[in-house]
């Protein structure tokens, strides 16, 4: 085994142990613990990985190419960019908290849960790693294969409508990626998203940005999303925002707008108005939402919808503001629905109405709950700060009312965090909070402190990231007007 | 002095196989006391699919140079034994699935059971072989004929009755349609050899595109496509599960095979009709196919449509005509044959645990019961609507591109708002399986107990399983079988 | 067609005998459809197969036209007819049942065909149709049949051979299965 | 001396983090004091960059950078620590008084049960306040602005359980991220026209007068919002929820004054658009004017000083708009002596007398309460500016300069003057309410343990001595401290003879103030005028919550909610769905044709096939 | 060839097709049905000896005798189900035959 297998195995490793935990009638605890030893694992290849990664060197590295459709010149082709590396990070992390989640609060039939989370890390993982447009397309929707059952299965009473709505809305757009995918690979007859030529189809690249604004979700695409991320299971709810969602942003970055700068300036403007009425329109929700999920569901709308400014920016300042904000928000909003998750296991709910008062006496609850919020508000000096910095810096020099939009949305964070975080923490103790719920247990700590940590340390060094993001590649074909 | 002609006996090994299996089968309903019935008549039907996918197999290897046999009417080329190759392995995990079966009533016929099983598979490999519209015509009668008579041997049941005389009706009024197209074309060249058609047709002659229209529509009602499909979902509903499984997998594979070498060998200079009439038969299909199987409870009926909804994918490759569409049609083949076999296959296992039929409902808290079936359908279903889950994926992105490479952006367009629309009913059967509690469920197995144990059909499904999810991975080499077969047509 | 042509005075007589036939058939196979009493359709039919045969005559089809009368007139009818008798004869009005618009489109789909054949046949009709070669004495003998049979058309021999055998197998399986008792009846539901 | 800087940079920091993650494992006493402890380490540490920066010569600054913090394209933003005159005193203002409050707290905080988490975010936002001060870079600032902030909200909140104090706080916040937004905006600006944030750009070269213009509002609009400047000034008076030290640290002595700050350290740039540090002048005027009114008027022992801090800031804003930084900076100073002292005394009296505000009940405690009594007239005087106490010699070169200033200087001027008769009164009306006879009584006997005492009586110490070290124009060493980094605009050096005027006009005005406050509140010989409509006015502080209420938070409300019951709803959420819905019915039309007759079947068959044959022929 | 020309018997055994077809299409019973498609199968085989006479080839009449065989054996297979369904005690209607539908 070669060091550029180790992006093979991120992806292969859990999906083995995933069937190996299907065929192998493991006790629970058996489970469990492989599971998360496996994505403990895959966090230890990724450091293994950004250790050895050649941060002075802008191509692909750690890349593998192998035949799969020859006919077609479709080619099994992976490998990580600078910015690959972090969301692949991203990815390992969440997934591991993820699955310790889950692991800690002991969901029934664990063979099949811990099997589809192990199968939904390393479908995630390639769609970060595939430099192939089919391959990435695979892993695209591979993704939702275990998302629907674990939606459909562990989630909350109103699962079965939501996880229907969530898989067909998002595969409309995927399936029209598809076609698109398809009219560019058979036109330019190669997938390979390393020697593919540029294109200015405008409809190819509509049928591509469809699939991701949908996903990530730009403002009107994002009616799946209030109800997935409320009745799924919060540790899901975890993954589908932190995660799965930055699927649709990565294509952007690595696909919609590198392969198709004519018609990414040509509808710049259109995405950059999507992205800030997503800021807008999510910060209004949020700040109007009955409950803690509502309020983080539609924050991600908000966020998303800025990111998409910072890559439609198109200049340094927004791709690299993008990867560090897209990378921060992924931590931000894990933590923040385990620690939804951990509120509801206490009081059962997560309406506003019923909650409040936790602080007193869970110092551990509030002071994670308070620090993940305050990053989360992008106060300033946090990573989300300084990638809403970048990304807004970035959409100023595009125009200005962007920033100042962008400027807006962050006085709204501020209002609707702190509604999150009073609501919770603060006030009347709630009545469905009792006196007797404990404040988080050392294995919840240990699942939500490193993410937390992760975030402290991006903080602290967030040009660990932005000087880091080899978005040059993606650069380089954008023609700026 | 009649000088017969030389007959390349190797050529047609494989219906001899299958022949020779039948009649042996045959015999032993008469000869073979009942109570070792079943096992011998299952013995010799698996030995005889795997004699036949053995030869078909050295026939595909040693036929690199396609040439025509028996006084040219039978194609010996890779893409009759790879249809062959097809059509004996879903013949082989039918003979799986079916030797366990426990319904009474073939019970008494098991023997002629697996007979007609055999025999109808050796019409099927005669049919994709032909190079004349008669012999083409006559094995088409023949397996069909064989399908009939199964279909309707669960004579207790009135559907499988029902299934039976609509199969048969309508089929033959399917077949008279062909008959009479084939009697205009012949008239109209003078010739009824595919290759002598093309020879002497006029793409202008009326009446060679009348009869083109009639065979069409032949066909049409074979693969199932809409609007000849109607049969589809009462036949598919009504036929014992098991005739259900081979008839959706094989009758596709070797209409789709044929209909593909007669509209190349014999109808090149029509392309221009016979594609577009494929194409708006594929949407029609797509349209029906999708849309009805939104509002089924029953799980066949619900694959049935979803049966013709592929039909209309597989008619995109088709209308093509192209050696992409050929490969892509080919290897669409091979991974959604597995995959309906595969499904219904599990479908049969639930109906023989509760002893009815299976509708969404009953299918509750299947899929935690009885794990490895469940799994399997899951990985059919997604199969079925084009997630990564299996070989159905790359199927539809080949027929896509096919698509697009000739030109028709439209027909992706379509391809992908049905296959959108699918989803919503595949999705609903995994939804069944695993989302809701068993206990919802209200019906108890049979015998009593824990579901009854079927190794044999298990064993069906895994290989349906694994040739569906395997196709995902092992592409270039299927395709490199699909591609010599193609190559033994002219383009 | 050599017999009859050699004792014919010329087209006229072949004219005739067209005419007479050819009604006789069109008029028979509106009587199989159009009777309410299968008992009735089935003999009408055995006309309909009596007169197409003397129109296979009229073309040269001699040993068809013999087979037509052995096969059809001799074997299938009778097979009709006992299953008739079997079942014992009963009427049924031949348009009623149905939704009157199914009853219409019916006819039209059916006369849809009909017109689009003839039309097409009636466009070749002056032209490539109009021309038919002379063909030599031995045209549709039964040895000229046999050996077409034996050398190009071996392999279709042999496939009707065996779906006629597997028809039989499948009749015997349909037709002949023993009754079942009430208790098993019961017992199965 | 950078050493120092460091050192007093994360020394608070270290105390914050070790008494978070100590968590309960420590008593509540070790973690007052380990926060105290971090705090005068800082103090130790500015005060070792004060005297190396003397050493190497005022005009020496210095930069050291630990890590780059954020870099993209061209610009790089290092974690940069600036050690010059100016960043030295703010830091010794910081960490000094900043330990004295701390130290306070110990005392004051001692029955509360959540004492280690008050420590820990005394700790946090003393930091934040240094990281302010010291940042070297414009980035950084913003990232101490924020911080303070935070922080704020946080001890402005730190009773969770009070509705009132939860809203206070999030006001707080929201009020700040408004100011913080307007400051990254103009950063956006500068890095679009010179790449760079760093303090020594050369603005004049790289930037048209309108960017220049609007970098300089953002920054304003930033300065503002944590000045508690009009219009931006609602959160303050509402933060006085907060525990009383804090009201000390934060709102009076601190992080309330750091836009006059911000105006000095950016004053190159404020200077190239001259327009807006004038409009910073005229706030600040208008500020100290409406503060001193509504402060006439208010019943709460910690608002009315709130009203006073606001008002005196507007003085700071004042002098730093018309130019004379070093002036705005030295009444920072002063003013972060004697206002700490205020609340200081003020806590000591809440803290006697469980926690009541209102001065109405409050009248005569001060009979128990004599140091106290003290203290507070000590802070009183300061704060009206009667001499020697410090409050004069910071105020009056202010009021002077801007005589000095052209017209509007003058007007300014006038303002300036009235707020200082304003400033008397409210002053006095207070100390006299509360001081008067009267029949409050204490809870706790006695004025509170030492730890209190000390802090009070060093700040009362200052607040009489702190002034002197400067008085205008015959000694002026903090000018010259500064004017390496903040030189006196020339329009702002007023001539002897304005600065006697100004002061005499200033003592004057306050001693009548004081002596109006006398007979109203004291004597009571005059009556208090009583004008209904200009009282309800001013209590409720001009409407300014309200109109923001009315103008944006409840429509931004409403808009929210519009958006949810007539977008999200029906459109967003259910269109997916309806669309579902009418596909399934189509369904249901299509299942139909499949009516089970058999004659059915036939029909499309013959049907397709007739309507294949014709089109197929046609097309032919 | 005398008499009339091959068009003739075309119109003849197109008319065949077409009845047979009506046949299937409104006829309830099944035998009945069953006996339309022998109809339709002898039109279509009538077309073949006419083809087959016209183009002078063998081809037709060995296509048409194959088709008798077939149609007997549909018919086989027909009267097996007929009497099978009879058994039954089911209706000898196909419209009565529409337990499968929707």
């Amino acid at each position: 085994m070669t060091v550029d297998d180790f992006t093979s195995l991120l992806i292969w490793l859990p999906i083995g142990a995933a069937i190996v935990i299907w065929a192998l009638p493991l006790s629970r605890y058996a489970t469990g613990s492989l599971a998360v030893l496996v994505s403990l694992a895959e966090v230890g290849i990724w450091i293994e990985q950004a250790a050895r990664f050649d941060f002075s060197r802008s191509g692909l590295q750690f890349s593998q190419k192998a035949t799969w459709i020859n006919d077609l010149h479709v080619s099994y082709h992976v490998g990580e960019f600078a910015f690959s590396l972090w969301f692949v990070g991203l990815t390992v992390i969440c997934m591991a908290a993820c699955t310790a989640y889950g692991f800690w609060v002991g969901r029934d039939r664990p063979r099949a849960y811990f099997g589809l989370m192990l199968f939904l890390t390393g479908a995630t993982v390639g769609v970060f790693v595939a430099q192939d447009l089919l391959l990435f397309y695979a892993f695209f929707e591979g993704m939702l294969i275990p998302l629907y059952v674990l939606v459909g299965v562990w989630g909350g009473p109103g699962r079965l409508g939501a996880t229907v709505k969530f898989v067909i809305y998002t595969m409309a757009g995927s399936l029209f990626m598809l076609a698109a995918l398809i009219a560019y690979g058979i036109h330019f007859g190669t997938f390979d998203m390393l020697s593919g030529p540029v294109s200015s189809s405008r409809w190819i690249f509509l049928g591509f940005m469809l699939a991701f604004a949908i996903k990530s979700p730009l403002f009107p695409f994002h009616g799946w999303l209030p109800d997935a991320y409320r009745q799924s299971p919060p540790e899901v709810s975890a993954v589908l925002s932190g995660v799965i969602a930055k699927a649709g942003l990565y294509g952007m970055l690595r696909i919609a707008i590198p392969f198709f700068p004519d018609p990414a300036s040509y509808y710049r403007t259109l995405f950059l108005a999507l992205g800030a009425l997503a800021l807008v329109y999510g910060s209004l929700l949020a700040f109007r939402a009955p409950d803690m999920r509502g309020v983080i569901a539609y924050s991600s709308l908000a966020q998303a919808g800025l990111i998409a400014i910072g890559l439609f920016s198109g200049n340094t300042l927004g791709f690299d503001g993008a990867v560090l904000q897209i990378v921060a928000h992924g931590f931000v909003s894990t933590a923040l629905f385990l620690i939804a998750g951990t509120v509801e296991r206490r009081t059962t709910t997560d309406q506003f109405a019923l909650l409040g008062g936790m602080a007193r006496g869970r110092p551990a609850l509030a002071t994670l709950l308070l620090t993940t919020g305050v990053i989360s508000l992008a106060v300033p000096g946090s990573s989300m700060f300084a990638g809403e910095f970048l990304i807004l810096a970035g959409a100023y020099q595009r125009a200005w009312w962007w920033a100042v939009i962008g400027a807006g949305g962050i006085v709204l964070a501020a209002m609707y965090m702190l509604r999150l975080i009073s609501a919770v923490l603060h006030e009347a103790r709630g009545s469905t909070v009792s006196d007797d719920a404990l404040d988080l247990r050392p294995g919840e700590l240990a699942l939500i402190v490193p993410l937390v940590a992760t975030l402290l340390v991006l903080s602290a060094w967030p040009a660990g990231i932005t000087h880091h993001t080899g978005t040059a590649v993606v650069e380089t074909s954008i023609v700026t007007p | 002095m009649i000088h017969t002609p030389h007959v390349d006996w190797f050529a047609i090994s494989t219906m001899l196989v299958l022949l020779g299996a039948s009649f042996i089968a045959l015999l032993g309903a008469v000869l073979v006391p009942a109570g070792a019935r079943r096992t011998f008549a299952a013995t010799v039907s698996g030995l005889g699919f795997a004699g036949g996918l053995i030869t078909s197999i050295w026939l595909y290897v040693t036929s690199a140079d396609g040439h025509l046999v028996v006084s040219g009417a039978f194609y010996r080329d890779r893409w009759t034994m790879l249809a062959q190759i097809v059509i004996c392995g879903i013949g082989l995990v039918t003979t799986l699935v079916g030797a366990e079966h426990v319904a009474r009533p073939r019970d008494e016929h098991i023997a002629e059971f697996f007979s007609l099983l055999l025999a109808s598979a050796a019409g099927m490999t005669f049919f994709v072989g032909s190079a004349n519209l008669m012999v083409m015509f006559l094995s088409l009668e023949w397996f069909s004929i064989a399908l009939y008579v199964m279909c309707a041997i669960d004579y207790d049941v009135e559907g499988s009755l029902e299934a039976g005389l609509k199969y048969l009706i309508i089929g033959s009024f399917g077949s008279a349609a062909l008959l009479f197209g084939s009697a205009l074309v012949y008239g109209a060249t003078n010739r009824i050899d595919f290759a002598g058609i093309a020879a002497n047709g006029h793409s202008n002659d009326s009446l060679l595109v009348l009869g083109l229209a009639m065979i069409i529509a032949g066909l049409g009602f074979k693969s199932s496509s809409a609007p000849f499909h109607m049969w589809t979902p009462d036949v598919y509903e009504g036929a014992p599960t098991t005739v259900t499984a081979f008839m959706s997998a094989a009758t596709k594979v070797a209409a789709f095979a044929l209909a593909f070498r007669l509209m190349r060998t014999a109808f090149p200079a029509e392309e221009h009709l016979w594609s577009w009439a494929f194409a708006g038969i594929a949407v029609a299909s797509l349209a029906i196919g999708n849309l009805a199987a939104l509002v089924q409870r029953n799980v066949k009926r619900m694959l049935a449509y979803s049966s013709i909804s592929h039909a209309g994918f597989l008619l995109i490759g088709l209308s093509t005509g192209s050696a992409l569409g050929g490969r892509a049609l080919l290897y669409y083949l091979i991974v959604y044959s597995a995959m309906a076999f595969g499904s219904f296959a599990v479908v049969a296992a639930r109906e023989r645990e509760l002893g009815r039929p299976v509708t969404i409902d009953n299918l509750a808290g299947f899929g935690w019961e009885r794990p490895f079936l469940g799994v399997a359908m899951w990985c059919f279903l997604f199969g079925f609507a084009g997630l990564p889950l299996g070989g159905g994926f790359v199927a539809k992105f080949y027929v896509l591109s096919a698509a697009y490479k000739h030109g028709w952006a439209w027909l992706v367009i379509v391809g992908v708002v049905f296959t959108l629309v699918s989803l919503y009913y595949y999705l609903a059967v995994v939804r069944a399986m695993y989302m809701r509690p068993s206990e919802e469920l209200q019906l108890a197995p049979v015998a009593g107990g824990s579901p009854p144990r079927e190794p044999l059909l298990h064993i069906a499904v895994g290989i349906a399983l694994a040739v569906s999810v395997g196709s995902l991975f092992v592409v270039d080499p299927l395709v490199d079988l699909t591609k010599h077969a193609v190559a033994a047509l002219p383009f | 067609m050599n017999l009859l042509a050699a004792y014919s005075a010329g087209g006229a007589v072949v004219w005739i005998v067209w005419v007479l036939a050819g009604f006789a058939c069109i008029a028979s196979a509106v009587a199989v459809v159009s009777f309410s009493n299968p008992f009735y359709s089935a003999l009408a039919l055995i006309g309909n197969l009596g007169s197409l045969a003397v129109l296979y005559l009229l073309l040269s089809a001699e040993f068809v036209a013999a087979a037509q009368v052995l096969v059809y007139a001799g074997a299938v009818m009778v097979m009709f007819l006992f299953v008739i008798a079997y079942i014992g004869p009963r009427s049924e009005p031949p348009w009623a049942g149905g939704p009157a618009w199914q009853t219409v489109a019916s006819i039209l789909a059916a006369a849809s065909i009909f017109l689009e054949i003839i039309v097409v046949i009636g466009l070749k009709a002056g032209g490539q149709l109009a021309h038919t070669d002379h063909v030599n004495g031995t045209f549709g003998s039964p040895g000229w049949i046999g050996r077409l049979f034996l050398t190009d058309h071996l392999l279709a021999f042999e496939i009707t051979s065996i779906v006629l055998l597997i028809a039989a197998v499948g009749g015997v399986i349909l037709g002949s299965h023993t009754h079942r008792s009430q208790t098993e009846e019961a017992s199965l539901n | 001396m950078t050493a120092g800087a460091w050192l007093c940079l994360f020394a608070p920091l270290g105390g914050a983090l070790a008494i978070t993650l100590a968590g309960t494992r420590i008593s509540r006493t070790v973690a007052a004091w380990i926060s105290t402890v971090s705090v005068f380490v800082a103090f130790g540490g500015a005060v070792w960059s004060f005297f190396g920066l003397r050493a190497h010569g005022s005009e020496h600054g210095s930069l050291t950078t630990a890590w780059t913090w954020l870099e993209s394209g061209g610009l790089k933003v290092g974690l940069t620590v600036l050690v010059d005159p100016l960043s030295t005193m703010m830091m010794l203002i910081v960490s000094g008084v900043g330990g004295l409050i701390v130290l306070y707290s110990i005392g004051y905080m001692q029955d509360d049960p959540e004492e280690r988490r008050y420590f820990a975010y005394m700790s946090l936002f003393v930091f934040s306040m240094l990281l302010l001060v010291e940042g070297g870079n414009l980035l950084l600032l913003l990232v101490g602005w924020g911080l303070v902030g935070l922080s704020s909200y946080l001890l402005i909140g730190f009773w969770h359980e009070r509705p009132a104090a939860v809203a206070a706080a999030k006001k707080a916040f929201v009020m700040n991220a408004i100011g913080d937004a307007t400051m990254a905006l103009a950063f956006f600006v500068l890095i679009a026209h010179t790449n760079s944030l760093s303090f020594a750009t050369d603005f004049n070269v790289h930037m048209s007068s309108t960017a220049t213009n609007l970098v300089a509002l953002g920054l304003l609009g930033g300065a503002a919002a944590k000045s508690a400047q009009i219009p931006l000034h609602t959160w303050l008076p509402d933060a006085m929820e907060g525990p009383t030290p804090v009201s000390a640290l934060i709102h009076a002595a601190t992080m309330v004054t750091a836009g006059v700050y911000v105006i000095a350290r950016t004053h190159p740039l404020f200077e190239q658009a001259r327009t807006v540090e004038l409009i910073a002048a005229g706030m600040g005027a208008l500020t100290l004017l409406i503060a001193g009114l509504i402060a006439l008027v208010q019943v709460d022992i910690k608002r009315v000083i709130a009203y006073s801090t606001m008002s005196q800031i507007g003085y700071m804003f004042l002098g730093a708009g018309i130019g004379t930084y070093a002036n705005g900076e030295f009444h920072l100073m002063t003013h972060a002596f004697f206002k700490a002292l205020l609340f200081l005394a003020a806590g000591v009296i809440i803290h006697a007398a469980s926690d009541e505000q209102d001065i109405r009940k409050l009248r005569g405690i001060g009979a128990s309460l004599p140091w106290t009594k003290w203290a507070f007239l000590i802070g009183s005087l300061a704060l009206v500016g009667i001499p020697p106490f410090a409050g004069f010699f910071s105020k009056d070169p202010i009021i002077a300069a801007a005589l000095h200033a052209h017209w509007y200087g003058v007007i300014l001027a006038v303002v300036a003057l009235i707020g200082a008769f304003l400033t008397g009164l409210y002053t006095f009306r207070l100390y006299f309410i509360v001081f008067g006879p009267g029949e409050a009584r204490t809870d706790h006997p006695g004025e509170g343990p030492w730890t209190m005492l000390l802090p009070v009586g060093v700040l009362s110490v200052l607040a009489l001595v702190g002034g002197w070290i400067q008085f205008a124009p015959f000694w002026t060493p903090v000018t010259r401290w500064l004017a390496p980094v903040a030189p006196t605009l020339a329009v702002a050096e007023p001539t002897d003879w304005q600065d006697a005027v100004a002061s005499i006009l200033a003592v004057a005005l306050g001693l009548t103030g004081i002596a109006v406050a006398y007979l109203m509140y004291a004597r009571r010989t005059v009556a208090v005028p009583s004008r209904r409509k200009l009282q309800r006015v001013l209590e409720h502080k001009f409407y300014f919550d309200e109109a923001y209420d009315a103008l944006f938070f409840r429509p931004a409300a409403g808009l929210a909610r519009f958006l949810r019951d007539a977008f999200e709803g029906p459109w967003f959420i259910s269109t997916p769905t309806e669309l579902g819905e009418d596909t399934l019915t189509v369904a249901r039309g299509v299942r139909r044709i499949q009516t089970g007759l058999l004659r059915t079947y036939v029909l499309f068959l013959g049907t397709g096939m007739a309507v294949l044959a014709v089109v197929l022929l046609v097309v032919k | 060839m005398l008499g009339p020309s091959i068009a003739w018997y075309l119109g003849i055994s197109a008319l065949l097709f077409g009845v047979g077809a009506l046949g299937v299409l409104v006829r309830r019973n099944p035998l009945i049905v069953l006996l339309s498609l022998e109809i339709m199968l002898n039109g279509a085989n009538l077309a073949l000896i006419a083809f087959s006479r016209h183009a002078g080839n063998g081809a037709g009449q060995i296509f048409a005798l194959a088709v008798m065989a077939v149609a007997a054996s549909e018919v086989c297979v027909g009267l097996g189900l007929v009497v099978a369904i009879h058994r039954r005690r089911l209706a000898l209607d196909v419209d009565r035959l529409s337990e499968l539908r929707g």
